[in-house]
């Protein structure tokens, strides 16, 4: 194992560093395609009263006049070194804003996925216990509805029920416990129906295994059945799945703070997106995508540790089963 | 101590009200950057310029202007050169004085920003200034290349913030941090995050406030924040629900169930242009004036105040808020007339064609509205007119953009704009002529070039004028010829800031550019 | 093992198994509400005779009654016409964005699975790094840089799922390249074309196709979502997304969010268990 | 309470039977697939019931076992030592499973949860001995290993099931059955999943425990062989309904229905000389011309596959001959080399050294493109027909495509062969618009021969083209392939594990073991003077259907353990 496992270890590791550089680039290229950026736009209003002359002066002062291949040149090496540059729009460090709000973030997005692990699990394995025609089918049926909710809408419904109807919590201290637990939950939803849509299918896969049914025919009930049995197998896949929802975790922030007007890294995309502030969009995905990766990749590196059907081959992780055959387009799409 | 000459003294407002108390004020954005010189004419950061720093004039919402760190001024009678008298014993709150010479560090910072570091200029400052001078700790001497009337009005323009000397002499990333600068005025930052809150004491200390709004001591509340809640509807609601005491920029539907809930409302006009239209004389057919004249009357002024609107909205009555000093009014060329409007088109030579739209030459009668990002209900009323101008056969296309590609893609005169939407404010009635044409780095608005006598002539007269009195039937003049030829197309008068406000808190005063100054405000328990 | 499916009808289409009255009743509803929501973007003016852009502004902001069931908006439109008018764009547009997705993606993860090698190394890191940036995010970014309005916002909430269905593909195809039949093909004298074509990609897109519905249903969530933030298409067009954004703003008048947001609700939930079913018989 | 006495008071009433089945119905929703089925079995008695595939076996174990899914209902009685099962509450039968009835299920692979270990799996099986002591319990897991003749018992207790063999995961699922010494063993096709050799050895091991333990047996099976060796009485059922019942002795050797009598003769092992007219032309061929150029010459063959650094060598210097018109069969055990060498013949592989001719083509060193011309004289028929057609096409496209591959004739042309390789193969034009997965395994094969066929090669290599398919199946398959060889004059070669059936076709035999031919001969020399243990031991593991004779040496270590346990 082991000497497989650290070719499969490295290989993973390098595929990480090229995909973070390259998703730096990437953000560059596209953020640029559109001319403007938050400097020349002040100049440009003509409510600001500058010249032309002063205008061409401080553009060429801030080098936004040079070619692009050379502005990104010159932040990719900045990026390289860790010098994430300063805001345009702001003039702060980079790296300084984003201090500030990651704190924000992060408690939201664990949160969030706390709330949808929680409900996930709620979802999938009250599945196991409920009557089959009665409450399984609603259960069942939760995380579609889940996932046709807009997000907005249950943050909107969330904060208007909870924080004025109700007044759990305090709307202008989006920061308090209250308040992050229904931005959490507003967070949370969507992604929940994601794994306990694999949770319920990994399920529904592993009970109807020949095991299961063996271990019934061992005289074991359906309590003792599913802990001793199913929790472990098909709840490992999961580590996978959770892992890609990272993203969205990270993605859905984008609207769940403006909503709850958090302070976090997808409001401080909303300021920099309207004004194009590059420098900043660029760490930001760039950190979006490090922070994507390295979960992705640990998850990657533990999960052949911790599920023992996991071969490795070649540098690959294979899992011989058979999801295939529960043949769950989510799960297909996330396992590896 | 030092006291000023011509204050009041400073004490307690006299209806007894106490001091103390803590105001969140919800507001939908912080801007962008704190560096004092490209944030100061912000409107978003001006509400906390404001407060954090002072004026050497005061402008009120009448365009009076009034002593503050200055309590006089002279002038030569060519206009190039001005002398400044301060209030002495003024100190900014890193403990530096505010005297002459911090007074010239910020002229001179206006002037010329420090472009490499990405400071910019004030765009608005005279560009004919030339140097000041330090005479004595409480006197200036301002001189210009060329005469500038200007000048003194623009010093209690939003942008002339003054700003103490170190902070000045900081680097921009350090200016950048709202919580490294120190002004003089009544409150201090103190604390702040960016794109989240800022969050202002009192200075107790402070004793120079304006005396046109009747107190010059410290201010009475204890602190002020400033909160970041992007939605319109959470900033009401929060205010509604006590747990907040002003939302800036409430949606103008909601305001009259508030005033019935018993908050108050209050929708300052800032001094300056209407919200309306520039339109582009080069682009067919808008160089055809009874196309212009047709759109003048083919809009239905009051239906947009019923509709989109509350009645604190006001008919505009010129191209310029009623209450700018100087301003006429001109309603009846601004009077909703579709049988006019219809005439008017088909005399051009317009006719219905399919679809009720009107066509030309097989070209259809079309405008495009670019509706303007910086005010909320733009987009609302685009529809509206679009639907009342559809009805005499015009076809309305409504785009909308970001502010950035707003910027980049709208400008006065340019291809795809034959309107351009204003919302401007100015301090002096005066300097409007000069912006419309493109003389002396005019704005050259309705893209006229010098092609327009009536135009120039007026321009050229109300530049030339020697007093305010011998100014106003010239600017009556102007008004009427612009709107006549259709220049210029107003919609509404503009409020560009609303605030819902808590019962509690009273006492605030709004300025010629409609921010309110909480600091004579009061709240009580 | 697959003795369940000898009895399955051949050739048997989505529409022919449901006649055959195998689909269950919500499955049934769901085609029914997506059939209903096809109408509306076909012929908006055979469900509602209200105009969507010109309104009475003499009757704003009115509640849902039997005169207009969604009741009217701020501009004294009847909000359900508005949104029976708005499907059109709000269905096109999360169809542009899933045949992006699907057409960008198949091809992407076609090639990397089928050609293996160095083609997959350069297209797997290029899928990666789309992977990489939160789906959201990366529609954020791409609707900025291509500008606001409902198509692009399409484009963006396309480009977003590339990597899905490119991930997806690529797996598929690999299975698929593994199966016996494709060697067997391969030794009855089959090209490579040949292979890829007419065995590899009908195959590979069978588990495509389910969650081409299910990403259709998400389309519409994404670009509602952009559309809330204010990156669609400006009044008067009514996609769902702009109108549940524009209502949001009047929340006194509750209809002016709920009605477009259950209509939005509703649909994708339909969509979902179309996608679902799919799934089941497949 | 120690196993034996309970064992002592089961045997005190030997008037109820064991188990006894009654009028037993079960349908998956409406959809009825046993109807009406009754039997009995005795205490320490084997009872096997046979069918092909789909007649319902399985349902009816697992509505014994009451592990039927939730779409399944069963109707009837199930008796158990005079106790109804069918009507018990579930936490009440919850005490039969396990403790009196032991399960051990077909296929062993899958049988363990992957994630946890061996042993901590079988002490949920030693949690229903009413032991309280966890140390001894787990002595009694050990010993129980030892039993079914695992070397290691404690390597075994701590893996997981990947790292064992099918057959060891199979003793081990056998042995935790019989740990809590239950009276009844149901066994669902035990040895299906299997290689032959190991097949052998685990139906001797239960047939042993079985004796020693007087524990009653329900074996499922679909081989006639292995029910006559290893059962007292046979259960035939077909669809779901009973063709015939009675004991092992009268069934098997004087069948009273058609459908027993079908069986019993599509049995290869009891029919060794079913096909031996059509085989004569190949024997002659063999015999007459044997000076000719062989059809397909092996020489010196090798390939190695390097996996994780480790070089495996899976084909080592094999040759062999085939004569046009003959079969040559590839026999040897799972993992021998088998599939290697059929894959370097056809080209689909290249080997590292040796030569290939087909006739008189060199195979060995070409790139696909110039192998074209030899596969259109080559065709290779799979293992699994439910894999080796595409699902997505009908099966006439599916015959047709190597036609419009290799372009051969006009359409009109193309669509006659195809019709005529469907009627070669006896299947009904009717299915020509039919998708695979509309055509049950039997008819999958045939569409896959039909399809080599239809390029009328002259060398056909199958690659255990029945192993997934029921011995009725599989007959009318084998005889469709020798009538063809006998019209049409092709060559095979015929790779299998199932030596009675290689027995019944073949005309020369290689046995491969671990990527070496071990032996080289005709069938006749090869079945009756092999010359090799390892052949001798393939050939033994046939099921004779000698009734009764394999029951098993008596398990000696039991008595030792026995002692132990007690001190
Ligand atoms: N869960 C199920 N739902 C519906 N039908 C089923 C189910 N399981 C089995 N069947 C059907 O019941 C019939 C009998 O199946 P069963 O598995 O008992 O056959 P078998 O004799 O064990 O076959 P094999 O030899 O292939 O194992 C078949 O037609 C099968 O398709
Ligand atoms: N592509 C490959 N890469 C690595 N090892 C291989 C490969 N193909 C076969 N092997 C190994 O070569 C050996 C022979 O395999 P082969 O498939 O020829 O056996 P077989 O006799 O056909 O077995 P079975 O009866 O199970 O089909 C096995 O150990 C197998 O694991
Ligand atoms: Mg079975
Ligand atoms: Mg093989």
């Amino acid at each position: 194992m082991s000497k497989a496992y650290f070719d499969y270890a490295g290989k993973r590791l390098l595929q990480a560093i090229v995909v973070i550089l390259l998703s730096y680039v990437f953000t560059f290229v596209v953020v640029s395609i559109l001319p403007g950026d938050p400097i020349t736009n002040v100049l440009n209003n003509p409510q600001n009263g500058f010249t032309p002359d002063e205008i061409k002066e401080i553009i060429a002062a801030q080098g936004l006049d040079k070619p692009i291949p050379l502005q990104l040149w010159k932040a990719f090496s900045g990026f390289v070194t860790g010098d994430l540059g300063l805001s345009m729009r702001t003039n702060r460090p980079v790296a300084t804003l984003i201090g500030e709000v990651l704190p924000s973030t992060l408690v939201l997005a664990s949160a969030g996925l706390a709330v949808a692990l929680f409900l996930a699990a709620i979802i999938a394995y009250g599945t196991q216990f409920l009557p089959r025609r009665f409450g399984q089918g609603l259960l069942r049926g939760f995380p579609s509805l889940f996932l046709s909710v807009p997000n907005f809408v249950i943050a909107l419904v969330l904060i208007h029920l909870f924080g004025f109807q109700l007044g759990v919590f305090r709307v202008i201290e989006p920061d308090s416990f209250w308040a992050t637990l229904f931005a959490a939950i507003a967070l949370g939803i969507p992604i929940s129906a994601q794994i306990a849509e694999v949770l319920i299918a990994n399920l529904d896969h592993e009970s109807g295994q020949d095991y299961a049914a063996v271990a019934r025919a061992r005289g074991l009930g359906q309590m003792r059945l599913f802990v001793m049995h199913l929790l472990k197998p098909s709840s490992l896949p999961v580590i996978t799945v959770v892992a890609l929802t990272i993203g969205e975790l990270l993605g859905g922030s984008l609207i769940t703070e403006t909503v709850f007007g958090r302070n976090g890294l997808g409001s401080l995309v909303q300021r920099s997106v309207s004004t194009q502030d590059l420098p900043v969009l660029q760490a930001v995905v760039s950190l979006a995508a490090v922070v994507f990766v390295v979960v992705n990749l640990i998850a990657d590196l533990t999960y052949p540790l911790l599920d023992p059907r996991v071969k490795l081959v070649g540098g690959q992780a294979r899992r011989p089963t058979t999801t295939d055959d529960s043949s769950h387009s989510i799960s297909k799409a996330v396992t590896p | 101590a030092l006291v000023a000459t011509s204050g009041v003294t400073p004490t307690l407002a006299e209806d007894g009200a106490h001091d103390g108390g803590d105001v969140v004020f919800l507001i939908d954005s912080l801007g962008d950057t704190w560096i004092p010189n490209n944030s100061a004419i912000s409107s978003f950061q001006g509400h906390i310029w404001g407060h954090v720093t002072d004026k050497l004039l005061y402008v009120d919402a009448d365009g009076k202007v009034s002593p503050w760190i200055a309590e006089r001024w002279e002038q030569n009678d060519s206009a190039t050169e001005f002398t400044l008298h301060l209030k002495s014993g003024v100190t900014f709150s890193d403990g530096s004085a505010l005297d002459a010479a911090a007074v010239v560090a910020n002229l001179d910072i206006w002037y010329a920003g420090r472009k490499s570091e990405g400071i910019n200029p004030i765009g608005l400052f005279p560009k004919t200034y030339d140097h000041a001078e330090v005479v004595d700790a409480t006197t200036v001497k301002v001189f210009f290349k060329k005469p500038t009337l200007g000048f003194i009005p623009t010093l209690g323009y939003h942008g002339s913030i003054l700003i103490s000397p170190k902070t000045i002499a900081s680097p921009a990333s350090s200016q950048a941090d709202l919580g490294k600068t120190s002004g003089s005025g009544p409150y201090v930052v103190e604390s702040w995050k960016e794109g989240d809150y800022v969050k202002l004491t009192k200075r107790k200390d402070y004793n120079w406030g304006p005396a046109a709004v009747g107190q010059t001591g410290p201010a009475h509340l204890d602190t002020i924040t400033y909160k970041l809640v992007s939605e319109p509807s959470l900033r009401v609601a929060a205010v509604q629900s006590g747990q907040a005491d002003v939302a800036y920029n409430a949606s103008p539907q909601e305001l009259e169930s508030l005033k019935s809930e018993g908050l108050t409302v209050a929708t300052p006009r800032y001094l300056g242009f209407v919200n309306g239209w520039a339109i582009n004389t080069k682009l067919a057919p808008y160089d055809d004036v009874r196309v212009r004249q047709a759109l003048q009357a083919g809009i239905n002024r009051q239906e947009i105040i019923d509709t989109v609107y509350t009645p604190d909205w006001k008919l505009a009555t010129s191209f310029i808020q009623s209450n700018v000093p100087g301003a006429t009014d001109q309603s009846a060329l601004l009077a909703y007339n579709p049988e006019k409007a219809e005439k008017l088109l088909e005399e051009a030579g317009w006719k219905k064609g399919t679809g009720g739209i009107r066509a030309k030459d097989g070209k259809p009668l079309s405008l495009t509205l670019n509706s303007n990002p910086y005010l909320a209900a733009s987009k609302s009323i685009d529809e509206l007119i679009a639907q009342q101008l559809g009805k005499i056969g015009w076809k309305v296309d409504i785009r909308a953009y970001d502010v950035v590609t707003f910027g980049q893609k709208v400008k006065y005169g340019g291809a795809g704009v034959p309107a351009y939407e204003v919302t401007r404010s100015f301090i002096d009635a005066g300097t409007v002529a000069s912006i419309l044409t493109n003389a002396n780095n005019g704005e050259n608005w309705f893209a006229l070039d010098e092609s327009d006598k009536t135009l120039n002539d007026l321009r050229d007269k109300i530049a030339g004028a020697g007093s305010i009195e011998g100014r106003k039937p010239l600017l009556d003049e102007l008004q009427r010829y612009v709107l006549d030829q259709g220049y210029f197309i107003p919609r509404t008068q503009i409020v560009q800031r609303i605030y819902v406000q808590s019962p509690k808190l009273k006492g605030e005063v709004y300025n010629g550019v409609a921010y309110a100054s909480y600091y004579t405000a009061t709240k009580s328990e | 093992m697959t003795l369940a499916s000898v009895s399955s009808t051949p050739g048997a289409t989505a529409i022919g198994r449901l006649r055959g009255l195998r689909a269950p009743p919500v499955v049934i509803l769901s085609f029914l509400v997506v059939a209903l929501a096809i109408g509306w973007s076909l012929a908006p003016g055979f469900f509602t005779h209200y105009d969507p852009v010109n309104g009475t502004p003499a009757q704003k902001l009115l509640g849902p009654s039997a005169a207009h069931w969604f009741g009217t908006d701020h501009l004294g439109r009847d909000l359900y016409a508005r949104v029976v008018y708005g499907t059109a764009s709000s269905v096109a547009s999360a169809l542009i964005a899933v045949v992006i997705g699907v057409v960008a993606g198949g091809v992407v993860g076609l090639l990397a699975g089928f050609f293996g090698g160095w083609v997959d190394t350069v297209f797997a890191r290029l899928v990666d790094v789309l992977l990489a940036i939160p789906k959201f995010l990366l529609a954020v970014i791409v609707v900025t840089a291509v500008g606001f309005d409902t198509t692009n916002a399409a484009i963006a909430t396309g480009v977003s799922a590339v990597a899905l269905f490119a991930r997806v593909m690529r797996s598929e195809v690999i299975k698929t390249r593994q199966a016996t039949f494709v060697e067997s093909s391969f030794l009855l004298g089959g090209s490579r074309w040949h292979i890829l074509w007419r065995h590899v990609l009908p195959n590979a897109s069978r588990s495509v196709l389910p969650l081409a519905v299910l990403q259709f249903g998400d389309s519409i969530l994404v670009i509602a979502s952009l559309a809330f933030l204010g990156y669609g298409d400006p009044p008067p067009a009514s996609d769902w997304g702009l109108l549940v954004s524009i209502g949001k703003d009047y929340l006194k008048w509750p209809w002016l969010v709920y009605a477009p947001a259950l209509v939005t609700i509703a649909t994708v939930l339909s969509v979902n268990r179309i996608s679902r079913w799919l799934r089941k018989t497949d | 309470m120690a196993p034996q006495d309970r064992l002592t008071t089961l045997s005190n009433r030997p008037s109820t039977p064991l188990l006894r089945a009654e009028g037993l119905s079960v349908a998956y929703g409406t959809h009825r697939v046993v109807s009406n089925v009754g039997f009995e079995l005795g205490r320490g008695k084997g009872l096997a019931l046979i069918g092909e595939s789909g007649s319902g076996k399985s349902t009816i174990a697992r509505a014994v076992l009451r592990l039927l899914p939730a779409t399944g209902h069963a109707t009837g009685r199930v008796e158990f030592e005079g106790r109804e099962l069918l009507g018990l509450p579930d936490r009440r039968f919850r005490t039969f499973r396990g403790r009196r009835i032991g399960f051990v299920p077909q296929d062993p692979s899958n049988s363990l949860n992957p994630v946890r270990t061996i042993g901590a799996q079988a002490m949920e099986a030693a949690a229903l001995l009413d032991e309280p002591d966890k140390a001894l319990r787990k002595t009694f897991v050990l010993e129980t290993f030892a039993q079914v003749g695992l070397d290691n018992p404690r390597r075994v207790y701590d893996s997981y099931p990947h790292q064992l063999s099918g057959g060891m995961l199979q003793r081990v699922l056998i042995g935790l059955a019989v740990l809590p010494r239950p009276s009844l063993l149901v066994a669902d096709e035990p040895t299906s999943a299997l290689d032959v050799t190991i097949q052998k050895r685990i139906l001797d091991l239960l047939s042993a425990l079985q004796q020693e333990l007087q524990i009653g047996l329900l074996l499922i099976t679909h081989d006639l062989a292995i029910a006559a060796e290893r059962a007292d009485s046979i259960v035939v059922l077909k669809d779901g309904a009973i063709q015939e019942a009675g004991s092992t002795a009268t069934i098997f050797s004087a069948p009273s229905s058609s459908y027993a009598r079908k069986l019993h003769a599509d049995v290869p092992a009891l029919n060794p000389d079913r096909y031996r007219l059509l085989r004569e032309p190949g024997f002659q061929r063999l015999g007459g011309r044997r000076e000719k150029t062989p059809k397909i010459e092996v020489a010196g063959l090798t390939k190695n596959f390097t996996v994780d650094g480790k070089v495996l060598t899976a084909v080592n210097d094999i040759s062999f001959d085939v004569q046009a018109g003959t079969t040559h069969a590839l026999v040897g055990e799972s993992g021998s080399g088998k599939t290697t060498a059929i894959r370097l013949l056809l080209g689909l592989e290249q080997p590292d050294s040796g030569k290939i001719t087909v006739g008189g083509e060199q195979v060995n060193g070409k790139s696909p493109e110039q192998l074209r011309s030899v596969w259109r004289q080559l065709q290779l028929v799979y293992q699994n027909p439910f894999t080796s057609l595409d699902p997505t096409w009908n099966v006439e496209r599916l015959v047709r495509e190597p036609l419009d591959r290799f372009n051969i004739g006009t359409h009109q042309e193309r669509a006659l062969a195809v019709r005529k390789a469907f009627v070669d193969v006896g299947l009904g034009e009717h299915l020509l618009s039919r998708k695979p997965s509309a055509l049950s395994g039997g008819q999958r094969q045939r569409v896959a021969i039909a399809r080599a066929l239809v390029l009328k090669p002259d060398v056909i290599v199958f690659d255990e083209p029945t192993s997934a398919l029921d011995v009725s199946v599989q007959a009318d398959i084998v005889e469709l392939l020798l009538s063809l060889q006998v019209k049409l004059g092709l060559t095979y070669i015929f790779v299998s594990h199932d030596l009675a059936l290689v027995r019944q076709l073949a005309h020369t035999v290689s046995v491969m073991q671990r990527g070496r031919i071990v032996e080289h001969g005709t069938t006749g020399e090869i079945f009756d003077t092999p010359h090799q243990p390892y052949t001798r031991s393939l050939l033994e593991s046939i099921p004779s259907g000698s009734a009764r004779s394999a029951r098993a040496q008596p398990l000696q270590q039991r008595q030792i353990l026995n002692e132990e346990r007690i001190a």
